[in-house]
């Protein structure tokens, strides 16, 4: 081992140039993007849509540093997306504060609660975690639901919002979120890189080892909370945002059942994984129900239902295959969409042997 | 491929040997036989008392009278030491037989008695060790396949062990043993195999591989006195490397 | 110049509503409105144009509604948007719709979110619950009596604006609630509550919830052997199947009603009953399936109104000469450009023991 | 008011208990949650409701169908989906019965229409039994006993049969316990067919009680699994003394501090409870030791 | 020399079994201190009471003079005291590297806002990454690592995989190292080289060595002084020669006969 190593490159964000070319590329293709959907609706996309993949695609995130890396379950992360929603609209709303600060204020205060959920949670493992923070998820929004300060049950509409005197439309949204969702992948990543994600991923596969290495497993732990919480706050400040209009009974236990799918769909441990998950899973969501517009399996699906079926239930189709699509993925490809892709990727690399 | 064309025989009533390195493969060739690697074996074929047992199931050889100590204990950390045993001899009906075997495990490890009714998961390492060797027992098997069972366990017990395995033996049992502790291995074995990188190299009567010069070098650590450690240590790397 | 959604032969026109989950039941009005559509492009269509009908589940979740709206508006280019169900999720798409100029008529709620503050191109139907529930409670307390009257509804927009009308009549007459008490939407067990309505000696109780909360409250009730009057909101108006799935503890339930009972000899009922076993002879002939018709029926009279210029503005001032226009549902009148609320109006009706109604007023005008 | 609180918290109490019974027998044998248990459970009552109601098949052989259904149901979604994930995470398990859950409540959507129906049941959910001025319907009486006899049986079956071990051992170890000549997979298909049953009888019960739709399972089976996890989802009295207990405790904060938290309040105190004990209040806590 | 560690009246009970009772000894700085017994006497458990994963019912444990008996773990290894575990306890699903790089937990700072956003090679979070990686270096070329080093740890074979804990443990830059048979399951050779590695240790990196171990080979080559435990309680504690011949420690450890 003579070879000079320059350990930087251990922890660089571009650890080759094609890497470094690719992502500038794919940068690009961000910033185009929303001229290619609004001339041609790519697969019926909107740039609705779209925004709403990328809100997702930061939960999933960050739902994936405690999940993925810290190894501890979450089904109530909808309560701190929807904690997010609320504080930065209230504070938009109610103080006028400017969505740059609002935003970050969003992250925190969820985040601050993702704390102290993770006090409760620092002994608990599986379904016990998992019960404990889906009774968080629900009294999270039963309580704003009570509160007549966050609007009570009727919800809240978001303030409209400006930009150089002109109001925002999505395409505006568009360019905010990508900002902001570039960057917070570009965190995850590298925070999992460096110290706190180490210790992270230590936990997860031997906590008392981590702890005999020195690790603070309860701050850790909280940490990972707090962190993960942090982007679903900020994730819900924007979806607030986009929506317009919140309303404290759209944040339910499906919700965070659907965060977590995206999740593992997409690929546990990984920071592209949930990315790939939440704009599969985002998309089949809202688009699925095409299938019955399709020339030919539409109206077969049709006949059928009038056959066998019920008409009424004919919208079910879209349901059915979304849990199809989910099944399928976690049991041909445990690693999710992601796995996939590294798959492709190096059968590609020796392809002609 | 972890293993390429091993072929062994273990006689009835014998003990049998399988000796070798680290990574060699002596644990894949257990597992093959007990039917546990998810990708059956791309060739060959392996029979038990005349009858093919590879593509079976696991839970079909362990009816058929194989009993494996697995490698790293295994042990069913939430069951009591008592329930463990239970599962040892989940395969049999007679409980008269295994209320004798129980007995039997009690008396050569008596601390598994003194901690029956704790979890197993929170044994020392060589009373795991016991555990799992004891459990392999309970299911009194025609063939018993044992995996390091030294492992972790102090002196005097190895000693027991060995034993004890001889002891089962003259019962009838016929035993197939992975060691690493070669020389107590082949000191009550009837044949035994050298493995290493997946292939057999050599394979006899302990007497005759005791004579071996290379296996007396490497798997017995009998090496020429003058030799300095250091000097030693460096040779026998760069030869292995 | 071109009208979205507007051709020479074609008008597009679109629907939201849940078809899946828990909310799915509410989405019959949006099937139902395919059969009003059905029926129009069967007789021509409205000045020469037919209509495309487009009808999209959105599950009762706001992201997908308003992923719906925009659909609507970038990708198909409707018309109009026609019916759609639901408060939380009809209010992510409000704006959004208003401001992209989209004509929308009969919202599937009697919420005041659609007329407060006014919005000129969204012209509302469904009597507001609120009044609805005020008026009720003067019924039960006035015509029948009631002094002890209780309240039971949903925890949700609809349940509260329930609530508000009840309280907000009580305390005009200067009488107290005896006891109200609210239940989740996806509560199933309600014993508790009947328990307390039960101590609270209520003599009448307002029910303002869904189905399955009646049913579950009823049956808890009668367990418990409290039989107070009971009455409710137009929204469980489906005595067939509330007395089916409360076996039989319907009977005796007042109700109040947005249209035109199921089996009514009313010349339209009777023609619309007709293009259902036509069109769509699977669907069972349910209130929230007629009213897909109901809340539309205005829009069309609208586009009849405006002619065969049709815009976004002649359709507008169409539907605001519109006065005592009644097709099966309330009297719908739009008194110019500070009323977008058409239905004012619903009457009662008592459940006799075998299911049938007892129409026992006319149509009673609700709102001032 | 007291008493008739915790008369109808124990009713319900047996519900969540049969809910928790059956996530907890698989829970024992594979650590996976069963998410679908619900939908599963809903699925097997909407085939009794068309037997009973459709064909009018006589109670008794309706039931028998539909367990057989349920049992069929279970064995296929095991063998079919759950067996062939390769290198399954807990999380993917978890994820796979989720997906499945959907699947189930779309097929019931599509087939059967989204309206509420009406079970047609043998006990009436309405006519009540007087204990000492205690109400109790007769529904609601006949739940507590058949929870209480299937608890007691299945209790027996697995304490006194090395089957209970059995099952035990092979969520510990997989690898271990097939090389005790434990059929695991067999244990699998058997578990979940056993629980699949358990959920059958919940769900027709739940259904007779109130109303059938297809989300009727999607609140008890929350709660069935919060009383799973109260009671230690390991331990079979464990979901029957949870599930009692969550019923008694959510009937009296109900009626004595607030309706309107009261389902939120189960889980409040859920947490608490595993502050103290966090893996339930029967089962062992364990440590892994180093 | 003064002692580094030192264990006073040491109790611990699980249920009525006392694993260790009223043990004591002192451990000389830059000594080789091994602890043998029969299986269950408690060896791991006093390396568990020292690492601060159980808590003794009585009894005191000094580090320096200073009291740790109530630590918790982490604090413990913030004190410079690593350790080995008996069943190895790495972090599979980590490369050898990212194992070892846990090791300088304690010796960095990074936290999650410098973690998250360092942008270039000069930031302090991506400055301490690379000092760090340096030293890790070291130690993987003190235990001759580099083949491993960039493989997940779950692949590695057994003998390596102790090799890459005993590295995490040294790249904690310890003060006291508490090994739990760091030999068992290897091969004669593997011992070999590891008993120069632990005189290593000792000598070139001047760390204190506690020693559990069954092997006696070993045990005689390396220790300094050796403590004989059987049911939780001292039976013999002296110099190697000492304890192989004591009495009680052939009957209960050793067995009689033979040699
Ligand atoms: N599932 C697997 N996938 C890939 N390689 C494997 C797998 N299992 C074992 N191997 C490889 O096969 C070889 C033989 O492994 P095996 O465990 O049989 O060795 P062994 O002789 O038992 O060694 P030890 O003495 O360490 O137990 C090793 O090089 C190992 O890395
Ligand atoms: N958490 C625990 N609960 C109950 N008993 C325990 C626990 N930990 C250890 N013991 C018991 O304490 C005794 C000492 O265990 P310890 O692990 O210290 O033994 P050891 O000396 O390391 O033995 P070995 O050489 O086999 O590893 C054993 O009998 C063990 O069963
Ligand atoms: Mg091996
Ligand atoms: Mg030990």
């Amino acid at each position: 081992m003579d070879i000079k190593r320059n350990y930087y490159e251990d922890i660089e964000l571009f650890k080759s140039n094609t890497i470094l070319v690719w992502s500038i590329l794919f940068l690009i293709f961000l910033a185009i993007l929303p001229w290619f959907i609004m001339k041609y609706h790519l697969l019926g996309l909107s740039i609705y849509i779209v925004n709403l993949i990328a809100v997702h695609a930061i939960v999933a995130i960050g739902l994936n540093i405690l999940v993925g890396f810290t190894g501890q379950i979450s089904m109530g992360h909808a309560g701190f997306f929807a904690l997010g929603a609320f504080t930065a609209v209230i504070l938009v709303l109610r103080w006028s504060f400017p969505l740059w600060i609002a935003l970050p204020v969003a992250g925190f205060v969820s985040s601050a609660f993702g704390f102290i959920l993770g006090l409760p949670a620092l002994r608990l493992k599986g379904p016990y975690l998992a019960i404990a923070t889906l009774g968080f998820g629900m009294t999270i929004t039963t309580i704003i639901k009570r509160m007549e300060f966050f609007g009570g049950r009727m919800g809240l509409q978001a303030p409209k919002l400006e930009l150089f005197g002109t109001p925002m439309k999505d395409i505006h949204y568009y360019y905010v979120i990508m900002v902001i969702a570039v960057l917070m992948t570009i965190g995850a990543v590298k925070l999992i890189k460096t110290r706190v994600g180490r210790a992270f991923i230590a936990i997860r596969d031997s906590d008392i080892a981590a702890e005999a290495m020195g690790v603070n497993l309860t701050y850790y732990k909280t940490l990972a909370f707090a962190v993960s919480a942090f982007y679903a706050g900020v994730a819900g400040g924007l979806y607030a945002f986009i929506l317009g209009f919140i309303n404290p009974e759209s944040f339910h236990l499906i919700m965070s059942i659907t965060f977590l799918a995206m999740v593992v769909v997409g690929g546990l441990g990984s920071v592209m994984g949930p990315i790939c998950g939440a704009t599969l899973m985002t998309y089949l969501d809202i688009k699925l129900q095409a299938i019955q517009d399709i020339s030919l399996i539409g109206p077969a699906l049709v006949t059928l239902s009038q056959k066998y079926m019920s008409i009424a239930g004919i919208s079910n189709i879209a349901v059915i295959v979304y849990g199809l699509i989910m099944i399928l993925i976690v049991l041909f490809e445990p690693l999710g969409i992601f796995g996939f892709w590294i798959r492709t990727k190096r059968y590609w690399k020796t392809w002609p042997f | 491929m972890a293993i390429r064309g091993v072929s062994l025989e273990v006689q009835e009533r014998q003990i049998v040997s399988i000796l070798g390195s680290n990574g060699a493969g002596k644990t894949t060739i257990l597992k093959t036989i007990m039917g546990l690697l998810e990708d059956q074996p791309d060739k060959g074929t392996i029979e038990f008392i005349g009858k093919r047992i590879d593509g079976k199931d696991a839970e079909d050889i362990v009816h058929l009278g194989i009993s494996y100590v697995p490698e790293g204990r295994e042990v069913f950390p939430e069951l009591s030491v008592e329930e463990n045993l239970k599962m040892g001899a989940y395969t049999r009906k007679d409980r008269k037989g295994v209320k004798e075997d129980h007995e039997r495990v009690i008396t050569h490890f008596p601390i598994l008695f003194q901690r029956k009714d704790q979890w197993a998961g929170t044994l020392s390492g060589g009373e795991q060790q016991m555990l799992a060797i004891g459990r392999a027992l309970m299911a009194r098997p025609k063939l018993l396949m044992l995996d390091e069972p030294s492992l972790g366990l102090s002196p005097i017990l190895v000693k027991e062990i060995f034993g004890i395995v001889k002891t089962i033996n003259g019962e009838g049992t016929t035993i197939l043993l992975v060691e690493q502790n070669a020389k107590m291995a082949l000191k009550i074995s009837d044949y035994a195999f050298v493995l290493e990188s997946g292939r057999i190299v050599a394979a006899n009567v302990p007497n005759v591989l005791l004579e071996d010069e290379d296996v007396k070098e490497f798997y017995l650590g009998i090496r020429s006195e003058e030799s300095a450690k250091g000097y030693q240590r460096w040779k026998r790397k760069k030869r292995w490397r | 110049q071109a009208v979205r959604g507007v051709t020479d032969t074609e008008i597009l026109i679109g629907q939201w509503g849940p078809q899946t989950g828990p909310a799915a039941p509410w989405g019959a009005v949006a099937r139902g409105t395919d059969l009003l559509v059905k029926m129009i492009n069967d007789q021509g269509g409205i000045h020469g144009r037919k209509f495309k009908y487009f009808l999209r589940d959105d599950s009762y979740m706001p992201a997908k509604t308003k992923a719906i709206a925009k659909e609507f508006v970038e990708q198909i280019g409707v018309f109009a948007v026609v019916g759609g169900v639901g408060v939380a999720t009809g209010m992510t798409a409000r704006d959004y719709l208003m401001e992209n100029k989209v004509p929308w008529g009969g919202p599937v709620t009697g919420v005041y979110e659609w007329i407060h503050p006014i919005q000129k191109y969204l012209f509302a139907v469904y009597p507001l619950y609120d009044d609805e529930a005020f008026n009720m409670t003067g019924y039960l307390h006035e015509k029948l009596g009631f002094k002890k009257i209780a309240m039971f509804y949903q925890n949700d927009d609809y349940g509260k604006q329930g609530v508000m009308g009840v309280e907000r009549y009580l305390l005009k007459h200067k009488i107290k609630l005896v006891e109200k008490v609210s239940a989740e939407v996806t509560d199933r067990d309600l014993s508790t509550h009947a328990l307390k309505l039960k101590n609270s000696g209520a003599e009448a109780v307002i029910m303002w919830t869904n189905p399955t909360g009646a049913a579950l409250i009823l049956g808890e009730s009668a367990k418990i052997g409290f039989k107070p009057q009971w009455a409710t909101s137009s929204t469980l108006s489906d005595s067939a199947l509330m007395m089916q799935i409360t076996r039989g503890l319907w009977g005796g339930m007042i109700t109040s009603f947005f249209g035109e009972l199921p089996d009514s000899n009313h010349p339209l009922m009777v023609k619309y009953r007709e293009a259902h076993k036509k069109f769509a002879p699977q669907e069972r002939w349910g209130v929230f399936y007629y009213a897909g018709i109901i809340f539309a029926e205005p829009f069309f009279e609208g586009v009849r109104r405006a002619g065969r210029n049709l815009t976004t503005e002649s359709w507008v001032k169409a539907m605001e000469t519109i006065k005592d226009f009644q097709g099966i549902g309330p009297p719908i009148t739009y008194a110019g450009i500070k009323d977008r609320q058409g239905g004012k109006h619903v009457f009662y009706g008592k459940v006799r023991p075998d299911g049938s109604i007892e129409r026992i007023t006319d149509w009673i005008r609700i709102t001032k | 008011m007291f008493g008739q609180l915790i008369v109808s918290g124990l009713a319900v109490g047996a519900c969540y208990a049969l809910l928790a019974l059956a996530m907890v027998i698989i829970y024992k044998t594979s650590e996976v949650l069963n998410f679908a248990q619900g939908e599963m459970a809903m699925i097997s009552t909407f085939i009794a409701f068309t037997l009973l109601d459709t064909y009018q098949v006589p109670f008794p052989y309706a039931l028998a169908i539909t367990f057989l259904f349920a049992i069929v149901l279970a064995i296929f979604f095991e063998m079919v989906f759950l067996r062939q994930a390769k290198d399954p995470t807990v999380l993917g398990l978890i994820i796979i019965t989720l997906g499945f859950e959907m699947v189930l409540m779309g097929f019931v959507g599509w087939k059967w229409g989204p309206d509420q129906r009406a079970l047609p049941f043998p006990v009436s959910n309405i006519e009540a039994y007087t204990f000492y001025g205690l109400i109790i319907s007769k529904i609601n009486f006949w739940t507590l006993i058949v929870s209480l006899v299937l608890m007691l049986i299945l209790f027996l079956f697995f304490r006194y049969t090395k089957l209970g071990i059995a099952m035990r051992a092979t969520q510990q170890n997989q690898l271990a316990a097939r090389v005790m000549g434990i059929r695991t997979k067999w244990i699998f298909s058997f578990t979940w067919a056993i629980s699949s049953m358990v959920g059958a009888v919940a769900g027709m019960l739940i259904a007779a009680m109130g109303v059938l739709d297809p989300p009727m399972m999607m609140d008890p089976l929350l709660k069935g699994f919060a009383s799973g996890v109260l009671g230690g989802m390991t331990s079979l009295p464990g979901a029957a003394v949870g599930g009692a207990l969550l019923g008694v405790i959510e009937n009296l904060f109900g009626g004595y501090v607030s309706l309107s938290f009261k389902s939120v309040v189960a889980f409040a105190i859920i947490v608490l409870m595993l502050c103290i004990k966090p893996s339930g209040l029967l089962a062992k806590h364990y440590v892994k030791k180093v | 020399m003064a002692s580094i560690l030192k264990i006073e009246n040491l109790t611990i009970a699980f249920g009525g079994i006392k694993a260790v009772n009223n043990v004591s000894f002192e451990v000389e700085k830059g000594a080789i201190y091994s602890i043998i017994g029969p299986n269950g006497a408690g060896k791991t458990t006093i390396f568990n009471c020292i690492s601060g994963i159980y808590p003794p019912n009585s009894g005191k444990i000094f580090f320096k003079g200073e009291e740790i008996t109530h630590l918790k773990p982490y604090r413990v290894a913030k004190k410079r005291i690593a350790r080995t575990f008996q069943n190895i306890e790495l972090f599979s699903h980590m490369s050898t590297m990212d194992n070892l790089m846990l090791g300088r937990h304690i010796h960095m700072k990074t936290g999650v806002w410098r973690g998250a956003t360092f942008i270039y090679k000069n930031s302090k979070a991506a400055k301490e990454e690379i000092e760090h990686r340096g030293k890790v270096e070291e130690v993987i070329d003190f235990l001759d690592l580099q083949a491993a080093r960039n493989q997940f740890v779950i692949n590695l074979p057994y003998g390596t995989r102790k090799l890459v804990e005993l590295g995490r443990a040294l790249a904690l830059e310890p003060e006291l190292i508490l090994l739990d048979e760091p030999s068992a399951g290897m091969n004669l050779e593997e011992k070999g080289d590891m008993i120069f590695s632990i005189q290593d240790i000792r000598d070139d990196l001047g760390i204190t060595v506690l020693l559990v171990e069954h092997d006696m080979n070993l045990i005689m080559d390396v220790s300094d002084r050796i403590l004989a435990l059987n049911f939780g309680e001292k039976i013999a504690e002296g110099l190697p020669e000492e304890i192989q011949r004591h009495p009680e420690v052939l009957k209960a450890y050793l067995g009689e006969e033979e040699k």
